[in-house]
């Protein structure tokens, strides 16, 4: 399997390279369909967080701090705007020196009062942040101070792990030129209006109306104050963005290329068409075209898996009227879990370019994140297992559906709230558009069907699987879902920080099924507030027993295709890209 | 006569399959400057004869026997060999125009490619001009007008000298008119008669003319061959034909031949009903008042078919509708039984408003009319075999027994019954005709619209199918609008005769009356251009009805 | 007509083979009977012949001989049944509209131009959430959305046929509306129809592989030739021909056998064209 | 004629606000609404609210539409929730492409059908007219993602002649300049509709064939060819034409797979993505406009017909 080497960078200068690196030059990179960039923007708004509009920005326009992926937990401070964040002994402030290096392109400092007025108009337009979420960041602050020029502290309103703080909150900071942007209206003039919630609104509102004009991308003044490696050169409509060498960089990571182009593709038949040509320098194949592999390596292209640092699962709806009661059986997930053959599925259907998956946590890269139980599958594939599991529990199998015979709370017997008759009749709702998810739901089906469990299947787009999955209340006409898949992409990415909180707390916003756990619930809330670095193994381990959804695979983010002749790529596993650190080889 | 034939046919024997002999061994001959009349029993194997002659029959038929043009054996030409002398040595007037002519081109277009086929250097528009000439010279009126329209726009005579124009357009050789003036009146018929002679005079063309109608072989015809069964059962020159017709069937036919004389009306055993005095009485079959139809004509401009006609026909009664062609009696016709609106006017059909009538009333109205259209090809439905279309209006009429209600009728009109399994396209023109009126009498209307029902027969079938049209009329009394432009038959059938012209009725009134005593101008001439079936006395009218 | 119809080889030989295929898809599965509800992995992909699968396994290790009987079924049903409801439908509006003509024609012919600007994708999408898939509602849901284009083409026919002779003589007669749209209108229309009728069941039948791909289709582990096909052409560059051959001539082989069908209807129906 | 226009104006008029109307509806019966969508799978409750407020989806439905319908009359198809661009200017980039492809495809579809079509209706029963006829099934039944995929394995590949891509350029002109790169996508496109045209020219000729004036022309002198290019051609052109005003719309949701394929983003591809991202706006905006394009197609045709079929022109003076 390919799936352990995520994040085989080559070093410049890396002699298995073969070759010395180049200056200048320019690569183009396959966007995958869909993926059509539309925001640069630092702050975005619901339906501008594609991935690729923060990698863009954050070539543009540096963030805080940028995490990559094969090392989650410390920021890349070379790529960032700041050194290391300081927390105090109580881990309720947090102090952040900006570099000192960095300038804006119209030659003034990248100073804390910039981040200050990124965090102005945050904290007065926090309602219309696409990744705002209540209680967090801006809530989470209780002040911010500016210290001097280059230094801020901002008091927290409780004591949060400072790794989470740092991977998931300050990631989130951007500096912004407030000499050049904090300006109410057009033409006027540059002032301090962002110090009062009013102020904030109006240059908020002035900067996203000119955020709205993507076709003036490359051109709009205002885009052009820029602190990072790259600027945008063109920024289509229809997605394609060329960045150029940003000439006016003063930092220590600056790019080696003149330009990268992303190219944006209506299909991954037309991406792989093209790479087949030799169109594109970095590019993927889908996953069924795995097997042209020899062909593609052939024509002057690395194949490497680009792993995600991403869970799959399939949530169950405790909640359902029916079969709620069912799922909430821990026998019941494990029987489920031990008949998902993930290491066959991961190797035949996808083609070795997924990895299984044990536990809430990422798989790979294997960090110091994973639980010890998580690490080793404590549900082996094992069909005579789980079988027995539910005979013993007073299922009896009947034209081929388990039915439960004794129903009650005793060891011997179905568990609490199943009712005397129950079949084992799951629904699943699954994404349509894969070949790979289909074979994958199908083959859950049939091993199911092994141990007296019938999965009934309904495939629907993505945006209909999510629809119809809600978070929901055992009356509610929605609670009309069972099981749920939407993993083709993988179920959820995490930040740097692997935490919980967001899908496998009680009260979480997406954790669709309503799992609920005292234990749980608190190992969550340790892994983001105490300072114990064994939080997350804590975590990982419990909820990878105690199985909140049934795990699944995880595919890879994509399957690249890189000319040889492209040095310094670095395949993060959160999607990050660093392309000021690509270059060519002679 | 010793000239070599312009047209030599010998020994043709035309199957269809293994059951139709159509043609049965026939050889005719026909000389430069020769008028020779074809005429014999409908589905005697005339129209095959004809369509052979330029290798138009289709794939179904074998043929055998030597058809020579100009000395030139057609059967072994090959196709650009064949066209060379099709239109251009050979030119043929189909016996059906209205199907006859593509409904999508023009008029002028079609007879303007008829001469730019053979006249390459002619420009397009020498071309219409020609067209133009051409159709002025089949008497059409206001032919720049007509040349932009299309046919369905034509009445059926204007169709007929539109292919008359085509046919004529290249001066070819020989020309082949089949029944190519039974859409026309005698005025106009005559008119294309002096055409053809004309033609035969200054070109020195040799004319094969096939009609039923004795008094156009009699004023027209050289010679004539009579056939009979698929096969030619007298040759003779005019004058010996009718003075001494060898052949029995010949005999018959001369018999046959309705003469426009007074006192020729058939007897009738219920006359008496239908004194003119009475039919007032009782409610009449057909009320037309004031009627005007118009048509759209080129650019919204309306032109007016009808003009104001008020008709009336007694129950019981027959009245005859002549006029010239394209005057709007088939438009009268249509009309009366609410297959055209009319743009004012009124129209009662049997003592009913059809004006107002719709859905299930206008059809139980309709089923106690029926009407036999001028164009039998048109008016079978091509995909049902005509024992389907004589059934038709039973099967509307919810009428059982049908399999011996077709074959009856289908005798009535002296058809062998075993000609039900075929289709429309399978049967000779009178031979179609005779099926819409069988289709016509199924169900003994009380009001008959007979559009020129007997055209295409030959006059021994014609005075088969009048005399069972008669004896029918006699039997249910039903009352009957007879479209015609024969005016003997008129003589034989109408009680009362009206006539028609460029829209407006002339004149109206009994028959004898109208038909020898005619008040107008026109119907004078109209009764003077009606040629009779005498060689010598045709001459003298001729000659008369010249000096006119 | 009937006799006409039998004695035109194409149509028996279209006639034959729609027999062999409907034999082969609801027959052959008791000659040739496989596991299509368990996948085996460890067998996936195999090639022809190997451990007993004539024609090799699928990407999830069913046998795809059994696969194309069972998907066959599928298809067969919903092509013919889709196919034909849209092309009776379609007929029946259009020779209507076109008959009548006037005003009714424009409301009916509006419709239809409704229609057919709400793009069948949006509408099978929408369905899509709204219904649970099983065969009935595919062929209603693909019979609905297909009856627009032979309703155009049958009117634009009806619109010049209503004109002539032999409808008017009929109408003469007393005959009903009724009458003049099946009796002469739709037979006289009838190569259009035809035509369009072979379409539709290749449509259908096509249309049911798209639906799949779009989440409409049968729910698994049932399947259908149009799907069978567009998932085995993903492994186009791996050579696994078996996954694209078998399911691709099946869909040929019945929309060939309507064709012939087809034409051997249409030709009964042209007798005036006969020896040529 | 000028009636006639404004009669069917105006009924074009009413398709177009019934189709908006059914649209409308039929979205909102989607539960949900788009909002999950749009904010993916991570977004809160709170962010899922907001976004409906803003939209207008918490008021009542002939509130939302009226908001639409006003838009509209002024001119504003709003703008697109996913593409941050109003939807106008999306439907202005899009619509010139799919129009050169489609118009394209299908001219190239109607040359070769039409020929085709005439000619095997002449040799009915020969074995070139079986040959033909399977090849033709063949393309049909063939989908056209798999049939733009062998294309672009033989012809861009196998033996490389052609770009495997369409033109990437923005403009018509630098769409024209690169035009080897149209071929492969037009061909995909044309190979469908050659068989749907080629079968019913074929059935057409075989109708006319059987009639009269055939005989009269034949009897004129015409030659076959001009009796049958000319003559019977014309009369044969109906059920094309009705096919065409109808492709109009199809071509336009149909060149989807093409425009994918080839990576040539279009009104199709548009369309679809803004189906699955349940980005209402465009889903509206492109419905309009394939509505306007289908009564537009729909007249022409109706026109058309009037032009070659005389009997029928009485139908639309
Ligand atoms: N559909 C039509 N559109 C335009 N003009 C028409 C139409 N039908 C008939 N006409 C015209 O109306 C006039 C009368 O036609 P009609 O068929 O009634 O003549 P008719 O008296 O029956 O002639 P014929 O004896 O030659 O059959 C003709 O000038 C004809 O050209
Ligand atoms: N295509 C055909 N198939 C079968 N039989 C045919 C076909 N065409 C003509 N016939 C038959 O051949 C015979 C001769 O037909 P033809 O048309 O020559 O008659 P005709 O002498 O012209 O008669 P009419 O005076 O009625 O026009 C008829 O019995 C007819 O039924
Ligand atoms: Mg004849
Ligand atoms: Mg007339």
């Amino acid at each position: 399997a390919g799936c352990s080497s995520g994040g085989s960078g080559t070093a410049p200068g890396d002699p298995a390279n073969g070759g010395t690196p180049q200056q200048g030059g320019s690569v183009t990179f396959a966007m995958p369909p869909n993926a059509t960039p539309n925001w640069i923007f630092p702050i975005a708004t619901p339906g501008h967080t594609q991935a690729y509009n923060g990698t863009i920005r954050q070539q543009v326009f540096l963030p805080l701090y940028v995490y990559d992926g094969t090392d989650t937990s410390k920021p890349d401070v070379k790529a960032g705007a700041a050194e290391l964040p300081k927390y105090s002994e109580d881990g309720k402030s947090v102090t952040i020196t900006m570099k000192d290096d960095l300038t804006w392109a119209n030659g003034e400092k990248v100073t804390a009062r910039d981040v200050e007025f990124w965090f102005n108009l945050i904290k007065a337009n926090k309602e219309k942040w696409a990744t705002y979420n209540e209680g967090q960041f801006p809530d989470n602050i209780a002040k911010f101070t500016l210290v001097d020029d280059k230094t801020f502290t901002m008091d927290l309103t409780q004591a949060y792990n400072p790794d989470w703080f740092t991977a998931n909150q300050l990631t989130r900071m951007s500096p912004m030129p407030q000499k050049a942007w904090d300006i109410q209206e057009a033409g006027g003039q540059v002032g301090d209006y962002d110090r009062t919630p009013e102020g904030a609104k109006k240059v908020f509102d002035y900067l996203i109306g000119e955020a709205g004009k993507l076709s003036e991308y490359a051109t709009n003044p205002l885009w052009k104050v820029a602190d990072g490696p790259f600027t945008i050169k063109e920024f289509t409509t229809t997605g394609q963005v060329t960045l150029a060498k940003n000439p006016k960089y003063t930092g220590e990571d600056a790019a080696h290329l003149d330009t990268v182009t992303l190219k944006p593709f209506t299909s991954a038949q037309a991406e792989l068409n093209v790479l087949r040509s030799g169109g594109v320098d970095y590019g993927y194949l889908p996953a069924l075209a795995l097997s042209q592999q020899k062909t593609i390596e052939s024509m002057g292209y690395k194949v490497e898996p680009w792993d995600g640092w991403a869970i799959t699962y399939i949530p169950y709806n405790f909640n359902n009227p029916e079969m709620g009661p069912v799922f909430k059986q821990l026998y019941i997930r494990q029987a489920v879990q031990m008949s998902v053959d993930q290491d066959t599925i991961a190797r035949v259907i996808w083609h070795d370019q997924a990895t299984p998956g044990y536990g809430p946590v990422p798989q790979v890269p294997p960090g110091s994140y994973l639980g010890e139980k998580q690490k080793t599958n404590p549900y082996l594939f094992d069909l005579d297992k789980a079988k027995a599991l539910l005979t013993s529990h007073g299922w009896e199998i009947q034209n081929g559906v388990a039915t439960c015979t004794r129903p009650g709370g005793g060891d011997d017997q179905c568990g609490e709230g199943v009712e005397q008759g129950t079949q084992l009749k799951f629904q699943l709702l699954t994404e349509s558009g894969s070949t790979e998810t289909d074979n994958t739901m199908q083959e859950l089906q049939s091993s199911l069907s092994k141990i007296g469990i019938a999965l009934s299947i309904k495939s629907e787009p993505l945006n209909s699987v999510l629809d119809h999955s809600p978070v929901c209340k055992p009356e509610e006409a929605a609670c009309s879902w069972q099981l749920s898949f939407f993993g083709t992409q993988g179920s959820w990415y995490y930040p740097a920080y692997p935490s919980g909180e967001d899908i496998f707390a009680g009260d979480a916003g997406t954790n669709l099924g309503s799992y609920s756990d005292p234990k749980a619930d608190e190992l969550v809330k340790a892994s983001t507030s105490s300072t114990s670095p064994t939080a997350m193994q804590d975590y990982s381990s419990y909820l990878a027993e105690n199985l909140p959804v049934i795990w699944m695979p995880n595919p890879a983010y994509q399957v690249s295709a890189i000319k040889k002749t492209l040095g310094g790529v670095v395949q993060d596993p959160m999607a990050g890209m660093t392309p000021q650190r690509w270059y060519l080889v002679k | 006569m010793t000239e070599s034939p312009a047209l030599a046919i010998k020994d043709l024997r035309v199957t269809f399959g293994d059951t139709v002999r159509a043609v049965d061994g026939v050889s005719v001959e026909v000389r430069p400057g020769e008028i020779v009349a074809v005429v014999g029993e409908s589905g005697s194997g005339k129209s095959v004869t004809s369509m052979s002659t330029l290798g138009l029959l289709p794939p179904t038929a074998e043929v055998s026997g030597v058809i020579q043009v100009g000395g030139v054996d057609v059967t072994a030409l090959d196709g650009a060999g064949l066209r060379a002398i099709r239109g251009a040595e050979v030119a043929m007037v189909f016996q059906e125009p209205m199907t006859a002519l593509n409904p999508a081109f023009t008029v002028g277009w079609q007879v303007a490619e008829a001469l730019r086929l053979h006249f390459a250097d002619m420009s397009k528009k020498r071309a219409y001009e020609r067209a133009a000439e051409l159709l002025e010279m089949v008497g059409i009126q206001d032919a720049k007008r007509r040349l932009g329209q299309f046919p369905h726009e034509l009445s059926g005579g204007l169709r007929q000298r539109v292919m008359i124009a085509m046919a004529i357009a290249c001066e070819p050789k020989v020309l082949i008119a089949d029944e190519a003036t039974t859409a026309l009146d005698v005025t106009v018929q005559a008119e294309i008669l002096d055409l053809l002679r004309d033609l035969r005079a200054e070109l020195g063309m040799a004319i094969l003319v096939i009609t039923h109608n004795m008094g156009v072989v009699a004023d027209i015809a050289d010679r004539v061959v009579v056939m009979y069964q698929g096969k030619v059962v007298e040759q003779a020159t005019v004058e010996d034909l009718f003075a001494r017709p060898q052949a029995e069937y010949t005999r018959r036919l001369l018999t046959s031949v309705p003469r426009l004389e007074r006192g020729a009306h058939r007897a009738r055993a219920r006359t008496a009903l239908r004194e003119p005095g009475q039919a007032a009485a009782g409610t009449p079959a057909l009320a037309l008042s004031d009627l005007v139809v118009e048509f759209r004509g080129e650019r919204g401009s309306k032109v007016r078919a009808v003009d104001e006609v008020s008709l009336t026909i007694g129950a019981g009664e027959v009245v005859g509708l002549v006029g010239e062609s394209g005057s709007g009696k088939s438009t009268v016709g249509r009309t009366a039984i609410g297959l055209i609106k009319p743009a004012s006017g009124s129209v009662r059909l049997l003592g009913e408003s059809l004006t107002g009538a719709k859905g299930r009333d206008l059809r139980r109205l309709r089923r106690r009319c029926s009407i036999v259209f001028q164009d039998p090809a048109s008016s079978l439905d091509p995909r049902m075999t005509v024992g389907d279309c004589i059934a038709e209006p039973l099967i509307i009429n919810k009428i059982g027994d049908r399999d011996d209600r077709v074959a009856a009728l289908l005798k009535s009109v002296r058809l062998d019954p075993s000609v039900r399994a075929r289709y429309p396209h399978e049967l000779s023109g009178g031979q179609r005709q005779r099926i819409g009126i069988a289709r016509a009498i199924a169900l003994d209307p009380e009001l008959v619209i007979a559009d020129e029902p007997t055209s295409a027969l030959d006059v021994s079938v014609q005075a088969t199918v009048l005399d069972l049209f008669l004896e029918l009329q006699d039997r249910l009394g039903f009352a009957c609008l007879f479209i015609t432009h024969d005016l003997a038959v008129v003589g034989l059938v109408a009680d009362r005769v009206a006539v028609m012209n460029s829209g407006r009725l002339v004149e109206e009134g009994p028959r004898e009356e109208v038909l020898f005593d005619p008040r107008e101008d026109y119907t004078r001439r109209l009764v003077a251009s009606a040629p009779v079936p005498d060689p010598a006395a045709q001459r003298e009218r001729r000659a008369q009805r010249l000096s006119l | 007509m009937v006799r006409l119809f039998f004695a035109n080889r194409l149509a028996v030989t279209g006639l034959v083979l729609l027999a062999l295929l409907l034999l082969f898809c609801f027959v052959g599965p008791l000659v040739h009977p496989t596991d299509q509800i368990h996948t085996q992995l460890a067998d996936a992909n195999l090639a022809p012949g190997v451990k007993g699968h004539p024609l090799g396994t699928d990407d999830v290790g069913r046998d795809v001989l059994g696969r194309l009987m069972v998907g066959g079924q599928t298809s067969l049903e919903i092509g013919i049944a889709a196919g034909l409801l849209a092309t009776l439908i379609g007929t029946v509006w259009g020779a209507v509209a076109g008959y009548t003509g006037g005003w009714l024609d424009a409301i009916m012919m509006r419709v239809v131009d409704a229609g057919i600007a709400i793009p069948a994708l949006f509408l099978l999408l929408v369905s899509a959430t709204i219904f649970r898939p099983t065969v009935t509602t595919q062929i209603l849901i693909i019979g609905c959305v297909s009856w627009l284009v032979p309703a155009r083409l049958v009117r634009a026919e009806a619109l010049s046929l209503r004109s002539r002779d032999f409808v008017q003589a009929m109408m003469a007669m007393g005959g009903s509306h009724r009458r003049a749209v099946f009796r002469h209108i739709i037979p006289n229309a009838i190569g259009t129809v035809v035509v369009n009728a072979t379409f539709q069941v290749a449509d259908a039948i096509l249309l049911v592989a798209y639906v799949s791909f779009l989440g409409l289709g049968v729910a698994p582990p049932a399947t259908d030739w149009g799907a069978m096909l567009s998932n085995g052409i993903s492994y186009t560059y791996d050579g696994y021909w078996w996954l694209i051959f078998p399911a691709g001539i099946a869909i040929i082989l019945v929309v060939s056998a309507f064709n012939c069908i087809g034409d051997g209807l249409r030709d009964s129906f042209e007798v005036r064209l006969q020896g040529r | 004629m000028t009636r006639f226009l404004a009669k069917r104006i105006g009924q074009a008029l009413v398709v177009v606000a019934l189709v908006t109307v059914i649209v409308f509806l039929l979205l909102h019966t989607v539960p949900g609404g788009p909002a999950r969508g749009i904010l993916g799978p991570q977004a809160t409750a709170a962010a899922i609210a907001a976004f409906n407020h803003e939209h207008g989806f918490d008021r009542s439905l002939p509130e939302q539409y009226w908001m639409y319908v006003s838009g509209l009359l002024h001119g504003d198809l709003g703008a697109s929730y996913t593409l941050n661009q109003s939807v106008s200017s999306l439907i202005e980039q899009r619509i010139p492409k799919t129009l050169v492809l489609t118009g394209l495809s299908t001219l190239v579809a109607l040359l070769v059908a039409i020929p085709l079509g005439v000619w095997q209706g002449r040799r009915r029963k020969g074995l070139t007219d079986y040959f033909i006829t399977t090849l033709v099934f063949i393309g049909y039944a063939t989908p056209v993602f798999f049939l733009a995929l062998i294309l672009v394995i033989v012809f861009a590949e196998k033996i490389p002649i052609l770009p495997v891509q369409a033109p990437q350029a923005e403009t018509l002109a630098g769409l024209f300049a690169d035009s080897r790169g149209l071929v492969l996508p037009i061909l995909a496109g044309a190979i469908a509709s050659v068989a749907v045209f080629s079968r019913y020219m074929r059935s057409a000729v075989l109708d006319n064939l059987a009639e009269d004036y055939v005989r009269t022309a034949r009897a004129k002198g015409a030659s076959e060819r001009r009796v049958v290019w000319l003559h019977i051609m014309r009369n044969s052109l109906t059920p094309i034409v009705a096919m065409l005003g109808y492709q109009l719309p199809v071509l336009f949701s149909g060149a989807l797979v093409i425009e994918s394929v080839f990576n040539y983003p279009g009104m199709g591809l548009l369309f679809w993505n803004a189906a699955q991202t349940s980005d209402y706006p465009i889903l509206l905006g492109a419905v309009l406009v394939i509505a306007v394009a289908t009564v537009i197609g729909s007249l022409i045709a109706d026109i058309l017909q009037a032009f070659i079929d005389p009997r029928v022109r009485g139908a639309i003076k």
